[in-house]
């Protein structure tokens, strides 16, 4: 079923930020939402994962969908790996990446399947690292890994590539591409770029 | 109550001594230092009210500074140091200060026999042999009233550990809610006041036995003492002329407490030792008294030696020596 | 977020208040199960001693004199407890140095050193510092752990920007200590009640509410007993939220004191 | 950075050393100022005492005693403190009806409900009782403030990725609530010490320290009044160094129970 | 005088980050840093402010000099306004960016001027709104606005422009360009067109 807003309003207290929006996303396709800083997209994700209830308007085809998010400020538990980090994140369960099974695998398995994953987004070395030790662009990896390897129905993802140099961008995108599956996929980026190689639909906002 | 400093008090102290030597003759005394006396709650402090009012009132030549505390803790630290002259203690814990102060602590007199009772809901008590196979109540274990009321157990042909049950409380609350619940006969021994303060709350209880009686029927000469009066041997040596004085007031203060039981009671009440009613019920039993010189050291020393032989730690670790005894 | 915790004023009072009716409940329940007034006396029975206490003036000079000395013990262990702690932080030498005597205050039980005390105190000095002495290792401890869990990051900001120490510690340092702040006072104001009454009953001094308590005690007047234990708890809890309250007030006009 | 504080073991233990001895020689130069063997023994007088209570077996007894009970009442107390405060957190209601009895808890002297607490409980049950009653407030207040602080964006990604209670637990709450714990331990187990061998004094249950202390204390065996006391600090910062030594333990293991 | 930067080394433990680095930046210059995420452009700001100490190497012209920074996570006060956060920054004094005196302000005064200078990024309305309360891209700004702000020797920014939009970057990058005065500046970024406007040395890292 596809994900459909219609009419929203919502308001910050006596701030109006999104006013008679509607919206609608086929299942499986991409959104890319663009907009000017302090527009309302971080706000409207907020909506559509139901941590912020609209003033007015109707929502469909989210209830009982599951989640996998990318913060704006990323989330991560700065005393641990990233590998126990996205083992954390994929509590739920894996995702079937590649088609596999994750249902029976031990702990060693699952660590050893991040793994690989970590390395896709150039991050070999840093699995075992705490995650206060890594950069500000590899830590945005290990959040984009987490949201993607975690076992949802939609991908939330807000400024996924922020503070990513040009050549890690496009393997993020190249990655995201590669294991979307058959998720939605939901994405704020300030580059049309972004959203073109990504082949999605590209929403502005105002 | 105990200002100012002792260093300063001594050079005073030793003036007037001297001054003292010079008017030897005179019936009047001119030593009118200051006595630092000190004083529990409780019976042990009874006999002295009048003592101290008539010092406040100034009807009597003796400068009396009065300290009164609720536990001895307040009052040793005081002594140690030189800030309290006299006070009015527990036997033991007077042998006790002679001990660890090497002599430092003399006792002028006894100022209180037995205050513990056998006390009884019913009425199947009415001597201590009595007691044989019942359960009493009782505060005070490992203290002296422990090793007293064993002590008169067994002189009574009685095993402490097997004729009777003694259930040990930590207070005396404890035991008169005990006798208020029960329906059975409950019985206990308390110490005064307590045993008037359980009348008060518990209807039809019974004093049954005197431990103070039984232990004068033993007849060795010895007493159950509870409270004497003691002395800084410095201050008792610098002041021979003044302690003898106090203890001839403190005499009168303890006959007079005796004999006007009323009139007292509300000198007790002032003094914040207890309240009235409960003083004027509780005087006639508290066994005030006043004894010195040899008697006391017979009716002393031969309690001393009962707690020694259970409990040589109660007394101080060791039988005190005869300078111990204040003789004028 | 941390302001949700103190709620709408006016309704947190009316369910405290019931919450305390609840707690007349099962006292009355249990006072009737037990039935035995010298042990547990009823709701009621404490309220009419209480209403008699009121009568006299004995009554406000305890509570003004145990209130006077208590207060003073708090505010000297809070200012003790917060200086040795900043100290610590900042020198580990002092840290160490401090720690067998944190160590001796926080576990020797007062029945040990009361003697000592006694030498020097008088029995109202005594109540000051037995509380001073339960309130010094809970701001100490506490505050300590919070110094060192402060945010880095933001540490390194205001050495960067060059922030001077006073303004580092009202726009940096205090916001993020707060709880360990309200905790502690949370902890030490009743506590510091608690165990200044209970050096007030060792030593009597007059005009206390522990000299009171204790007479009550031995005359076995469980009413009373009780109609004064109630008034410790209500007036450290008076205490405690006059206290938090003032540290809300200072906490909002934090931001004005940049 | 949470790691530093617990600097290099040894060393550590070489400074507490060394600050213990400079206590030591503090105490020796009190004891010859003030002269009074009554009142304050010197560090070698108690070392004695010490020697010869070793050579007696009550010592062991009473050590064996007291820790068994005052163990118990932190650890019971650590229970119901940190899963009240858990509710608490999670239900309003709770929390309110849960107010007037942490208020009297923390506040209440121990004087005024002690019969009642002996009429119910044995002596040795009353030291447990006690320590428990201490621990309570502490852990509770210190871990509500605590997870009030909680981070609630980590809440909401927990939330949105769906992470069951005990991952949450293990992954997000417990690292964030660490510096609250360890005050809690750190607070909680010298003052349970402190209380439960308060009410040992009060009970003198047989084989207990408190037991031993109040004859020292009647007696005037000064020493010996020291000796227990020390011995006392003593249990107290072993058992707390264990167990802060355990949670140290706990929290480095936490990452592989995720 | 201008900052040179001889031979540097530095590992985090035995992780070797900067090797045998050198550079120098002439007095007011710009010099912009590029790099994939990860080679240690953070690391070589954090030697450059002093943070951190390198294995080997010379270091000079930065000893004494007051810095203003943009750190690559903001660190904010969230719990205060946008412009309490600024008056905070700048307790070491203001910049004179007019040209003004700023040692005579009153409080009122100096909250006046970051008021002004927070509409020139498009902050108008945010000015007394809690950080928290603010979009991802608007505290970015604040942190701008901050650096500049304070009276500083060396300008210091770890990608500013994370998370803004095309309009707002601009925005940002005049107002920078505008009011950096004669001070130096040192800033990271993925964007060679930000380099480019900003008429900066390109420095690219390996
Ligand atoms: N918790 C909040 N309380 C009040 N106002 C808020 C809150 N969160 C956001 N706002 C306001 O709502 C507006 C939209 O914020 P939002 O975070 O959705 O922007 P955005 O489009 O994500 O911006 P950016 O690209 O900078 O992240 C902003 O003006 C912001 O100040
Ligand atoms: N505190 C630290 N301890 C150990 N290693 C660290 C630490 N901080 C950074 N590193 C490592 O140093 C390397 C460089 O980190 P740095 O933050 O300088 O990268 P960066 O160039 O700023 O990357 P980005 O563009 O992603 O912010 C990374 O491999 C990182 O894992
Ligand atoms: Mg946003
Ligand atoms: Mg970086």
């Amino acid at each position: 079923m596809s994900i459909r807003l219609h009419n929203l309003d919502f308001n910050y207290k006596d701030q109006k930020v999104i006013t008679n929006l509607s919206l609608e996303i086929a299942d499986g396709g991409i959104l890319c939402v663009m907009g000017e800083s302090g527009c309302g997209k971080t706000t409207l994700l907020g909506i559509l994962t139901g941590r912020l209830k609209p003033e007015n308007g109707e929502i469909q085809g989210i209830s009982g969908k599951r989640i996998g998010m990318v913060f704006q400020e990323n989330r991560l538990l700065e005393e641990f790996s990233a590998e126990s980090n996205i083992l954390l994140g994929c509590d739920r369960g894996f995702y079937p990446l590649d088609g596999e099974d994750s249902r029976h695998w031990k702990k060693a398995e699952k660590r050893k399947h991040i793994d690989e994953h970590l390395k896709l987004v150039g991050l070999e070395e840093a699995s075992k690292e705490k995650v206060k030790n890594l950069s500000g662009g590899m830590k945005r990896r290990v959040a984009i890994v987490r949201a993607m390897m975690s076992d949802c129905d939609i991908l939330v993802m807000d400024e996924p590539f922020q503070g990513l140099d040009a050549r890690n961008r496009r393997k993020a995108i190249e990655y995201i591409r590669r294991y979307k599956g058959d998720r939605t996929l939901l994405l704020v980026t300030h580059e049309k770029e972004d959203a073109e190689r990504l082949g999605g639909v590209l929403f502005q906002m105002s | 109550g105990c200002g100012t400093s002792a260093k300063e008090k001594n050079s005073a102290d030793t003036q007037s001594a001297a001054d003292q030597a010079v008017t030897e003759e005179n019936t009047e005394s001119t030593d009118d230092t200051q006595i630092r006396l000190g004083g529990l709650k409780g019976p042990t402090s009874m006999g002295m009210a009048k003592l101290i009012q008539d010092a406040s009132n100034g009807e009597s030549d003796l400068n009396i500074d009065f300290t009164l505390a609720a536990s001895a803790d307040e009052l040793t630290p005081a002594f140690v140091q030189g800030n309290l002259d006299i006070m009015a203690v527990p036997s033991n814990l007077a042998s006790v200060l002679y001990n660890k102060t090497e002599g430092k602590a003399q006792v002028l007199a006894v100022n209180t026999l037995g205050v513990l009772y056998i006390v009884d809901t019913g009425d199947s008590v009415k001597s201590l042999s009595d007691l044989k196979g019942k359960t009493i109540y009782a505060t005070g274990q490992g203290a002296t009233p422990e090793y007293s009321l064993k002590y008169l157990l067994k002189e009574n042909g009685l095993d402490p550990e097997n004729d009777v049950t003694i259930e040990w409380k930590s207070e005396p609350t404890e035991i008169v809610s005990e006798m208020a619940a029960s329906s059975d006969e409950v019985v206990a021994m308390l110490p005064q006041p307590f045993v008037t303060v359980a009348q008060s709350q518990v209807e039809g209880l019974n004093v049954a036995v005197n431990l103070n009686d039984e232990w004068n029927a033993l007849d060795n000469g010895s007493s159950l003492v509870t409270g004497v009066v003691v002395v800084r041997s410095d201050f008792a040596k610098e002041h021979p002329q003044l302690v003898s004085e106090f203890m001839d007031a403190y005499q009168a203060s303890t006959e007079f407490a005796n004999n006007h039981v009323e009139e007292v009671s509300t000198m007790i009440e002032a003094l914040d030792i207890v309240k009235a009613p409960i003083a004027q019920k509780a005087i006639p039993q508290c066994n005030i008294t006043y004894m010195e010189g040899s008697s006391m050291k017979d009716a002393l020393g031969g309690y001393l030696e009962v707690l020694y032989e259970q409990n040589p730690a109660s007394i101080g670790g060791a039988l005190p020596a005869d300078d111990f005894y204040y003789e004028r | 977020m941390k302001d949700n915790r103190i709620g709408n004023h006016k309704t947190i009072w009316i369910e405290r208040t019931a919450a305390i009716a609840a707690v007349l409940v099962v006292w009355e329940i249990a006072a009737r199960m037990l039935d035995q007034k010298i042990l547990l006396a009823s709701p009621w029975d404490v309220l009419l001693a209480f209403g008699e206490l009121l009568h006299t003036p004995e009554f406000y000079q305890a509570v003004a004199g145990s209130f006077l000395h208590i207060a003073q013990g708090f505010l000297l262990g809070l200012l003790v407890g917060s200086i040795c702690a900043v100290i610590s932080a900042k020198v580990h030498l002092i840290e160490i140095l401090l720690w067998p005597y944190m160590a001796a205050v926080k576990a020797a039980p007062v029945a040990s050193f009361i003697i000592l005390c006694l030498v020097w105190l008088s029995p109202s000095g005594l109540s000051v510092f037995i509380s001073f002495l339960i309130v010094v290792p809970v701001v100490y401890t506490n505050l300590l752990n919070g110094i060192r869990d402060l945010d880095p990051q933001m540490k390194e900001f205001a050495e960067c920007f060059g922030i001077r120490p006073w303004k580092r510690l009202i726009g940096i340092d205090l916001p993020q200590l707060r709880p360990y702040i309200v905790s502690s006072f949370e902890i030490a104001i009743g506590m510091a009640w608690k165990a200044g009454i209970a050096a007030e009953v060792i030593g009597t001094p007059d005009r206390s509410i522990g000299k009171m308590l204790y007479h009550a005690k031995i005359y076995l007047a469980t009413p009373e007993l009780f109609a004064w234990t109630l008034l410790v708890i209500f007036i450290s809890v008076l205490f405690e939220k006059a206290v938090t309250g003032l540290l809300k007030l200072g906490y909002q006009r934090l931001e004005y004191r940049i």
